[in-house]
Formats: C-alpha cells, structure tokens, sequence
C-alpha cells in the first residue's frame, strides 16, 4: 500500500485531463505500481512554474520549450503524447479556401508570433505559395479562447487555434484550411510529429526509474483504451465540458486522430528536422543558443528498448 | 454665570429631526431617500444588464436569471463557497499585511527626509514591478506554497500603500504635533490620537483601493500557482468561454465586497467622522 | 448696491444645532434688527452666544434656518473678516487678496499694494500665510476685506491679537476708508470702547439663544469721540445694560 | 510706523545657507548627502540582485551585466525601444482618461450625498471586477483594437482613482470654501485656488498608485489582445522561461518610470508644496 | 520642579527664518531675559515682533536658534494655550483635555470636569471643538493648561475673543489658581492693563529683531490692584515707553 505517488500537474479541464482521468478510472496506475495525484492549474504558465518550483514531477509542453531549458542547463525531457495540433480554421461558406486566400485577412493567432504552429505555417506558405503570412495577412495574437470568439464573430477572417477549439469551431460551420501537421510535412516529417508531451526532469527520472517507466506505459494503455472504447469517454465526458454531442463526438474523434503510432526514434528524427528549420525562422528568441534540438530532449529511456 | 449651557427649548422630536437639515441640494438625505436612490442605481445596474443580454445575445451576455441560476447550483454543489471562502482568505491575509507595513513605511518616509532618501528607489520600482514578475519570483524562489501566494500580493500592494500613506503624513497639520509635544504626549496616544485620524482619509482611500487591487492580483495568482480559489475557477471558465459562470464567481465576490462595505466599512467610517460637521 | 433706499431687515426666527445628544439646541430665537444702509453697525454679546453664527447666515453660508433676510444680502458684493484669517496658505499673501478682487477691477496691482501697505504689510508680500505671525495673517484678511470695496462689510472682531498701537491705527484706517466709501458695516466686537469709537448703532445680544436686547444709537458726533467721551459713553453704557455690557 | 518690514541684517550667504538648517535627527539634508544616500540605496539593489545571482543561479537569477547586455542588444535591434514606446503611449493615454474621468466622479461623490448614493454600488462593482474580466468584455464587446484596450485599463483603473479622490474631497476644509463662497470667485479660481490645492496630496497618490496600476493591468491587456508592446514581449518571454529578457524589459520600464518620478513628477512636487513649512 | 532655586535663564542671540527671496530675516536678535520662579511675568510687544516665536523656542519645538535656554524648561512638565485653541477636532471637549493630563493623575473624571466648568463649559464636554464658538474653544484650550497643573504655563494672548465679562472673570480664575498653585508663568499679551493686573513683571519687546527693551516690576501690591490703580499704573508705563506702550 506504500505505492509511490507521481504529481501530475494539469491545467483543470486541459485535455490531458482525459487521459489522466482514465488512468485512475482504469486503475492503471495501481497495476503498474504507483498512485497517480493530479495537481489541477487554471494556467498552462502555472504548471511551468510549478514544475521549476519543485511541486510537481511530471506536467505537459513541447520539445522546443525542452530543447531550450536543457540548452540552458535545466535537464528537463520529453515524452510524446499527442500529435493533435492547431490548424487554421475560416467559415465554410467564406472565400478562404487555402493559405493564398489568407492574404489580407486579419489571422487570429493563438499562442502569439513563437508558436510553432505558426512558424511550421509560415515556412509552408513560403516554401509552397511564396508568401510572407507574417506580413500579407494581419496576424492578431491573442488569448485562444479570445480569438476562437473573435472568428465567431466575425471580426477575424481565419484563426489559427488549438486543436480543442478548433474540435468546436468545427460543428459550427467552421473547416479547416491548412494544418501544422501538413506544414511539417513540407518540412521534412514523413509522419505526425507530436504537439504535446509529458515533460519532467531527466534526474528525477533516472532516481525514479520504475515509476517513471510505469507512468509512461500507463498513459499508453489508456490510450489504447480511449482508442477503443466509447463507454471509458462517456466516463470523462463530465470533464470534457462538451456543450452538446456534436462537441463531444468532435472531441473524441480529433483525440483519437492524435494518439501516436510512430516508434519514438522516427518521431525523433522528424522533429529534430522540423526544429531545424524553425530554429532557422524563430531565430535565437525562440530557440535560445541551440540551434539543434538538444540531445536528450526525447527521453533516452524510451530508446533504451524498454 | 452660565452663558453656554446646552438646555435651552429642546424641540420634541424624533431621531430625525434632531439631525440638521439635509442641504438643499440633497434633496434624498432621509432614510427612506436613500434607500430609493440605492435601489434606482441597483435597478439600473440590472435593467443595463438585460439590455446587453438583449443586444448580445445569451452566449456573450447571459442574463441575470443564468447566472443566478449558476451561482445557486454552484453555491448547493459546495464549489462556490468553497473556492469563494479560499479567496477570502487569501485577500485578508494580504490585506492585513499590506496594509501594515505599507502604513508603516509611509509614516517613515513621510515624515523623514532620510527615510524616504533611502527607501524610493525600492519604492519605485516595487511600484511599477509587474504583478506577473513578483509572483513568479515568489513562487520559484518560495515554492509553491499559500505563503508564497500571500507574499506576492502583499508585496503588490505594499507600494500603493506607502504611496498614498507618504501622502498622507506630509499633509498632517504641524500644529497638533506641536501640541502633543508640549503635553508630552505618551507615544501610543500620539499615534492613537494625533496621527491616526489625520491618515485617516488616505487610510481609506488606500484601504478600498487597495482591498480591490489585491483581490485583482489574487486572481493571478491563483491563476499562476494555486489550484482553488475564485481566479483559478474565473481563468478556468475562460479558456471555456463560459461567461456565465465567470460572471457568476464575479458577482458572487463582488456581493461579498458590497456586503463587507455597506455593513462593515460605512459604519466604522461614519463613526470616525462624526467630528466633521458636515459628514457627507 | 445695497447702499441706496430703506434698512436691510433681518429676521431670525430660529436657528439651532444638534448637540451631541440628539437634540435641538436653539442657538438663536426671535432675533431681529435691521441694518441702515451705509450706517456702521456694532454687534455686542457674550461669548457663545451666537454672533458668528449670525453672521453666517447674513453671509448665506448657512440657510438652515428659520426666518427672513433682507434680498440685497445676496445680490450686494460683500467682504468678510472672518474670526480666524482664512487666508489660502498654498497661495501667497498677494495672491490671496488679488483672488478675492472682483473679476472686473482694475488697476489691480495698485490696489493690493495699497491695501497691504495700509496694514503694514509692504514687506511681506510674497509670503505665504504660514510665515505670517497671527496678527500680520489678521491685517492681511482685514486688507483683504477691505480691498475689495464691498457694499456691505462683515468684521468678526477684527482687531484681537494686535498690539494696541497697531489696533487703534487700523481703526483709524477703517473709519477713513468707510468715511470715503461709506458702506454698511457689521461689527462683532467684545470691545465696548471700540464699539463706541466706531460705531453709529450698538446692538445687544443675549445670552443664548441670541436675542436683541438693545439698540443703543451712539449719539456722540465723531469728530468728538476722544478717549475721554468714549470712555464715560462706554461707561454709561455699561451701567444701564449690567449683565451684558461690561469694560 | 511700520513693524514689519522685511529689511534688517540680511546675512550675506549664499542659496544654501539661506534654506533654513535641515532637522537633526535628518542628518543627510545637502544636496550631496542625497545624492550619496540615494546612490548607497541602489548600490545596495545591485548587490541584493548579484546575490541572488550566486544563490539561485544564472538562469533563473541572471546577472545584471547579462540583463544589461541584452537591453543594449534589443534596443541596439530597434525592439525594445518600438515595444516600449508602444506601451508608454497607451499608459499614457489611459493614464489621463482615468485621471481625468476619476478626479471628476470622485469629487462629484465626495462634494453632493446625492451624487455619491447613486454611484456608490456601481463604484464597489467596478472597484472589484477583476481585470480580466474587463479586459475580455472589451475586447468582445468593442473589438480587438487599441480603443478596446485603452479603455479597458481606463475602466481598471477608474474607480480607484475616484476612491482616493473622494475621500480628498471629503477632508476639504469648508472654511475656505466658505470665503471663496463670500468673496465670489469665480468657478475656474474656486477648483484652481482652493479646490485643487486641497486636493493635491490625493491627486499625488492616486496619480503614483495610479501609474503603476495602469503599467500592471497594460501587461495584461497585451497579453490578452495585442500584438505588440512590453507586455506582450514579457509574456512570450515567459512562455520560454526567458528570465533575463524579462527582467530586462521590466527594468527598462522601471527606469522610465524612474525618470518620470525623479525629473517630472519631484520637481513639480517640490514647487506645489513650497507653501508646507517644513517640506518633507 | 521649575519652581525651585534660580529664576529660568533665556538667551537668544539669534534667530532668524528665510525670506521667500532666499535672503536670510532676523526675527530675534539678542533677547536676554531671566524668568524668577513662581513669578507670574507679562511679555509685550508690537505684533509681529517675535513674542510667538520666543515662546515656541522656550517650549522647544524650535531648536533652530543661535543661544541657551535654561535645561528646567527641557525637564519641567509644561503647558501651553497657543494663539490658536488647537483642540484636536477629532476629539471632544472631554477628551482633548483628557489626553493632555500626566499619565499618573489620579482622579482624572473630577479634574477635568473642574477644569471646564471653571471655564464655563461644564455643559459641552462631549461637543467636539467644531461645534464651539471661536470663545469657547479658547476656553477649552485654557481649561487643558490649567488642568494639567504644569511647572511652567505659556500663555500666548489668552482672552481674547472673549466678552469683557468672560474675560474678567478667567483673569481672576488665573490668578487664583497661580495663588494656590504658584507656577512660572510666562503669559504674551498686547493688553497693557490686563498685564498690570496679573503681573508680577512686565517684559517689553520692540520691534522685530526682538529684544528686550524694558522690565518692568509691577510693583502695586495684589491686593491693591483695582481698576483704577490699574489704570494708572497703565497710563504710567504708556508714558514711559511711548513706542512700545498704547492703552
Ligand atoms: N515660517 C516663517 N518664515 C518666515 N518668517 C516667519 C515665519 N514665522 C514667523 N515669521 C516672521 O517672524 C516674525 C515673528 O513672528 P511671531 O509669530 O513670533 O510674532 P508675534 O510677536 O507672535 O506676533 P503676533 O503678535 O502678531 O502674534 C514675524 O514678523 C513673522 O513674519
Ligand atoms: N456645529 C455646531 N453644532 C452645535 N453647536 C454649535 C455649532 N456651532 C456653534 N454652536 C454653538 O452655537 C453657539 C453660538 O456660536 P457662535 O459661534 O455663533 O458664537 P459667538 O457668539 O460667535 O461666540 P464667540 O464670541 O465665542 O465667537 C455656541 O454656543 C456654540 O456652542
Ligand atoms: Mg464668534
Ligand atoms: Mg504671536
């Protein structure tokens, strides 16, 4: 009974959240010895700060943000857990129906101009259609959940947003335009390359092996059990949120799209490609002094064949 | 000979009576006029409402029915007193600890030239430091912890205090202090007496002002490291959008602000401005 | 002006405050007397009694009363020597009487310069009230007042806290410009001989509440108010009204 | 005879013997003693921040050569100077809404009981509606554009200003109301003459408080909806965990405020206080 | 006690503000007096001339002066009715004479309703001095030095602002008080006679830079000191120090 505890902190109500939630709904983290806690934020910051405070072991964010941290000395590393990304999305029924409709349009941007969603998007336009998004459209940076209300409105002709806005926006009559998978496509990914991951401190893990190790095969069990079946998502569906069953059919679908199928070492090596090009384009605020990713930023253990 | 005796023909009336005439110009001075005006406002606070409700459809102006509704369900689930409760807590600690060494500091700096040499550098800059900045200092060098959380807002507001406090102790009429030393005042009834109802106004105005300003930054925090009170709840509903329940939590604190005002603050107020002959 | 046509009347019913307790303290009760225009007028009663307040209310600063004052007192240009000096300490003695001039006067530096220089203020011009020792802040409000050529003149005993010498000067300064200029002047004073010395009417107030007791004409021609007539004037007075006038 | 002339055994001495002696126990009154006590006090800032660089490390302490170095970089890049004008220029502009709008409800509610009982629950509400809410309902409500922006900070930092300036006008003394009242002034002499100065110790803390408020909730406004401007920098900054460009882009905010403080708002200060005795 | 051994030693050699020019302005220059203990002395002179400001260095909430005062007024328990009542408005009548009482006196309730009905306040000890008259907040502020039976009382122009009456009657309160109770009494005046009759010695100033010009023994005995010896004792000095002395 004296399991170890693993501190995941989550934004409340962030999608991953789902799988968390099913982990302990399954038991999987007891069969794999230890006893998931969620550590609930309202803020994708709090969690980084909480991370950086010492009062979490695990949380979520990208391999740029990894690769930068472990370029400046925090060992921090990656585990990827979903491949769901933002993608712009415009009214069905208006005239933007690729990115070269995009040209003097206001373009809500979420996450502002370092997001990589929107650096792999401007590479495409560029490479693709020879335009400079940055400077033909009008990008507004902003608060997704803003932006996402602002495209209803009407005050912004297309948005690029998170993939759960996005899941939203498309029962109301909203399409997808263009996708950052397929922006990485054009920068040399052979497959989906992942969005989000779990991130947490290398050392922490090399004392914790076990639990770590438990940790991550938990979360792919639950994977595969949100994969399969509809009555372990109508177990979460109090936490989704999801308005009506459009929403939440929309959810479940965009979720199961995103679940990685690729080994890690080929995800690797895809992202290690995009990443240079982004550095490239993000220049030194974005990636720091690294202009590889950083050895190490996906976990070395999960190569380690275990 | 008596000249100034207080008796006199004493006119048979009641409470109201014996009060001075309103000026004319306020013409609701009664009770029953305030009262009225109170719940015109309140009235048109309302209807203003509704029209919005009206003008921006339910989604983005849910109406005052909604929300009620909202803040019932919540308030017999136990999640809004809950996370209202934790907030409280939060602001009155800060409050009290802000408001301390805020005053404190600017009794030093307004009344020594020395002291406020020294010291306004620090103030300035703790002045314009960013709420942002201070607590994630906080809470990387501190920890997560409900400390931290009250010390970044205190440290907040602390400026502000001192600020309107400095004010406030250079504006104090030499005069009383004189009179104090010559009677040689004992040092707590100089305080007591002389100089705390001369800071009494800028207490005031740095007391409202400042309740408000620290629960504004208590949502940020809260929103930065904490995993309840109102502002995690409000960031919460806003990634979902959900003005409804944003505006629930809102009103819901914004009543008990009202409540501690009305019953709490006016009274003590008034009471410490009988002396003036004309209280507004 | 309210110089022209018949006596300002005026006409205090009551007038009480609050105490402390709740009740109705009536500070005046039944006053009336009336004020001939351009006449010098002395109020005359104990402390306490209610002559600031009267004041007050010929001045319009206070309307919650009951009676009836005399229109002109709103439309006239008054002037008031308040009982403390209530000058702006943020503003310096210059300014403080230049803010008080009508708007409409000229020849405005001269006038201020006179008028401080009269009270013996010359020097001290750019200084702000509070390097003023109390009497000099006095004749700076009493230049004020008089500076600005009212058509009735309030003085709330102008001359405490001056050295006799200074005092009797600006007495003497007060009846020269009211001489030039003549004005409906009331006077608050506790100074019997001064009243004498300065004024055409005495009125005698009670105790509180304020009630006029007596209206006393001083008969005596100005030119003959010495010392000596002003003393046994005084005097007499004192005999005929014993509770309220004393030397 | 004239007892008061200025004249007498002016001594010869030069401006700074002419002030009267400082107080003793402020032993650093000279023009020198404050500069040395004022270059001490940030002295002593630079070795607090070089020990925390030693204790907490570069990263998330960086040193002050670091920060400097990355000023020199970003304003040699145009960046810092574009985004720091950009933010100024919307301080600013709120700064004088709110000032303006503020002192004119606050002295409204302080100088008629009418006026006070009618505003007096909107006051509270807008006192304690968080800044995110604001901010939201104006960006959904006007749009995403620079009005919504300005106006929702205007809005933050409103009631606070109307707080502090009733209770200014509250303290007014009615003496002098009453002599402007007798001797006529007109309007414009009555708030220049006699209003205003009453006014000033609240004016100053408000417009301090005020500044510093309106640069917090600025942040937030261009976090939350635009493109550009300190605040915008500050948070993408955060996103990467960027301590250093951080503090560089708030210090380089501090220091303009620091420079307003010193060069603008003291000077001014010291010439509408000349009147005090004994200026602080 | 200020009472004891040799009379209070006072040196001014300088004093001096700053002119709003910046130039620096001689208000004392050389004041040497010596005060007996348990003497009752009077200070006059002219207005303006610096009698506030001696009182305010002896008081010692002025250290900025060139010269020595006698330690006992550093160490005796002193008291003080300034020009201005300065009651704390934010208190009662009660209370502001409440708070300046020595801390170790017993039986406080009855002294301080003693203090105020001696002044003729006894029925407004719970007003607070906004809703007195200008008279009676004087005697408020004369009923707080009295009560606090200090070692040393400064009195800066006591009664004035006083009916005559009031005024007479304060005066021989005083002087009843000092014969019980003898303290050092240094008391400012611009009333020639007034000093006459309370006085032991009379200290005349000039005009500012002050400096003492004269001392004056009264020497009537108490006793005889109606108006009309007064009076003359007055005319006397008045012809004496014809600059300085005015009836
Ligand atoms: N703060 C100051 N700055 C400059 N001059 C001042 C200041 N205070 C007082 N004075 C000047 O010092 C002189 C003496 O002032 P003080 O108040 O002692 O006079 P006083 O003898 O008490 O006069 P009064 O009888 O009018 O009260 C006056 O001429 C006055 O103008
Ligand atoms: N605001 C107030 N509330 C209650 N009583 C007041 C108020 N103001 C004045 N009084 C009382 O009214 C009476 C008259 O006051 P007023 O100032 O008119 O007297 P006065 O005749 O001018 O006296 P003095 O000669 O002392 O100046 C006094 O007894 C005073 O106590
Ligand atoms: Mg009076
Ligand atoms: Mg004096």
């Amino acid at each position: 009974q004296d399991r170890p505890t693993l501190r995941l902190g989550l934004l409340k109500f962030g999608t991953v959240n789902w799988e968390a939630q099913t982990i302990i709904d399954e038991g999987l983290d007891e069969r794999h010895g230890f006893e998931l806690r969620i550590v609930s934020f309202a803020g994708g910051d709090a969690t980084k700060v909480a991370m950086q405070a010492g009062d979490i072991d695990v949380t979520t964010g990208d391999w740029l943000f990894v690769s930068r941290q472990r370029a400046e000395g925090a060992p921090l590393t990656f585990v990827p857990y979903s491949s769901s990304i933002g993608a712009v999305m415009a009214p069905c029924e208006s005239d933007i129906a690729s990115i070269e409709d995009l040209r003097s349009k206001r373009l809500g941007v979420a996450g502002g101009p370092l997001d990589k969603s929107w650096l792999m998007l401007l590479a495409l336009a560029e490479r693709r259609h020879g335009i400079d998004l940055a400077r033909e459209t009008s990008p507004v940076y902003g608060a997704p959940p803003l932006l996402a209300e602002k495209l209803r409105q009407g005050e912004l002709g297309a948005g690029l947003n998170y993939w759960h806005y996005n899941a939203r926006l498309e029962t109301e009559g909203f399409c997808e335009i263009v996708s950052a998978q397929e922006a990485a496509r054009e920068l040399g990914a052979r497959g989906d390359i992942s969005a989000v991951g779990y991130i947490f401190d290398e050392g922490w893990a090399q004392e914790n092996r076990d639990l770590a190790l438990g940790f991550v095969a938990a979360s792919r069990e639950a994977k595969a059990v949100l994969a399969g079946s509809d009555a372990a998502w109508q177990r979460i569906r109090p936490i989704m949120g999801a308005e009506n069953d459009a929403v939440f059919e929309a959810l479940v679908r965009r979720y199961r799209e995103g679940i990685p199928d690729r080994p890690v070492e080929e995800e690797e090596a895809d992202t290690r490609a995009v990443y240079r090009h982004l550095a490239e384009i993000g220049g030194e605020k974005l990636v720091g002094v690294a202009q590889e990713m950083t050895p190490g930023t996906f976990w070395q253990a999960l190569k380690d064949g275990s | 000979m008596a000249p100034d005796t207080g008796q006199g023909v004493a006119r048979a009336s009641g409470a109201a009576g014996a009060r001075p005439r309103a000026r004319p110009r306020d013409l609701l001075g009664g009770r029953s006029g305030t009262f009225l005006v109170r719940s015109l406002s309140v009235l048109g606070f309302f209807a203003l409402w509704m029209a919005g409700t009206l003008l921006l459809g339910p989604r983005l102006c849910p109406s005052p029915a909604t929300v009620a509704a909202f803040v019932v369900r919540e308030t017999a689930s136990g999640e809004l007193p809950y996370h209202l409760g934790v907030t409280l807590l939060r602001v009155a600690a800060a409050f009290l600890l802000a408001m301390t060494i805020g005053t404190l500091a600017g009794l030093a700096m307004g009344r020594s030239r020395t002291a406020n040499l020294v010291m306004e550098p620090w103030l300035v800059l703790l002045l314009n430091a960013p709420a942002l900045i201070v607590i994630v200092l906080a809470y990387i060098w501190i920890g997560l912890t409900e400390t931290a959380a009250i010390l970044a807002v205190a440290i907040n507001k602390i400026p502000n205090v001192t600020v309107t406090i400095r004010e406030g102790a250079r504006a104090m009429e030499p005069a009383y202090m004189e009179m104090a030393r010559v009677y040689k005042f004992p040092k707590a009834s100089l305080y007591r007496d002389v100089i705390l109802p001369q800071l009494q106004p800028y207490l005031a105005a740095a007391g409202r002002s400042g309740l408000a300003l620290i629960w504004k930054i208590v949502l940020v925090v809260e929103l930065l490291g904490r995993s309840n009170g109102v502002g995690f709840q409000v960031h919460l509903y806003f990634q979902m959008f959900d003005v409804r329940a944003i505006l629930g939590y809102t009103l819901a604190f914004v009543t008990v602000m009202l409540l501690i005002e009305f019953l709490l603050v006016q009274p003590l107020e008034r009471r410490a401005n009988r002396w003036r002959s004309r209280p507004a | 002006m309210a110089g022209d046509g018949a006596a300002l009347r005026v006409r205090i019913e009551e007038k009480s405050y609050a105490s402390p307790g709740g009740e109705t303290v009536p500070v005046i009760s039944g006053l009336e007397m009336s004020l001939p225009p351009r006449a010098f007028t002395c109020l005359i009663g104990p402390s306490g009694c209610g002559k600031t307040t009267t004041l007050r209310i010929l001045l319009g600063l206070d309307d919650e009363f009951e009676g009836k004052i005399d229109d002109r007192f709103r439309t006239a240009r008054l002037a008031a020597a308040f009982q403390e000096p209530r000058l702006l300490p943020w503003r310096t003695v210059r300014q403080n009487v230049d803010l008080a001039l009508p708007r409409d006067m000229t020849d405005r530096e001269a006038v201020i310069g006179r008028a401080l220089a009269d009270v013996g203020l010359e020097e001290l011009l750019d200084r702000y009230p509070g390097q003023l020792s109390l009497g000099q802040a006095r004749r700076a409000a009493l230049a004020r007042a008089f500076a600005v050529r009212p058509d009735i003149l309030f003085l709330d005993e102008p001359f405490v806290s001056l050295d006799e010498a200074t005092a009797q000067r600006l007495r003497g300064l007060l009846i020269e410009l009211w001489t030039h200029h003549p004005v409906t002047v009331l006077m608050v004073t506790h100074n019997v001989r001064e009243a004498v010395q300065l004024a055409d009417r005495i009125v005698l107030l009670t105790h509180r509440p304020a009630r006029v007791v007596g209206e006393v004409a001083v008969t005596l021609p100005r030119e003959a108010r010495t010392q000596e007539t002003v003393g046994a004037f005084a005097a007499e007075l004192a005999r005929r009204h014993p509770g309220l006038v004393t030397l």
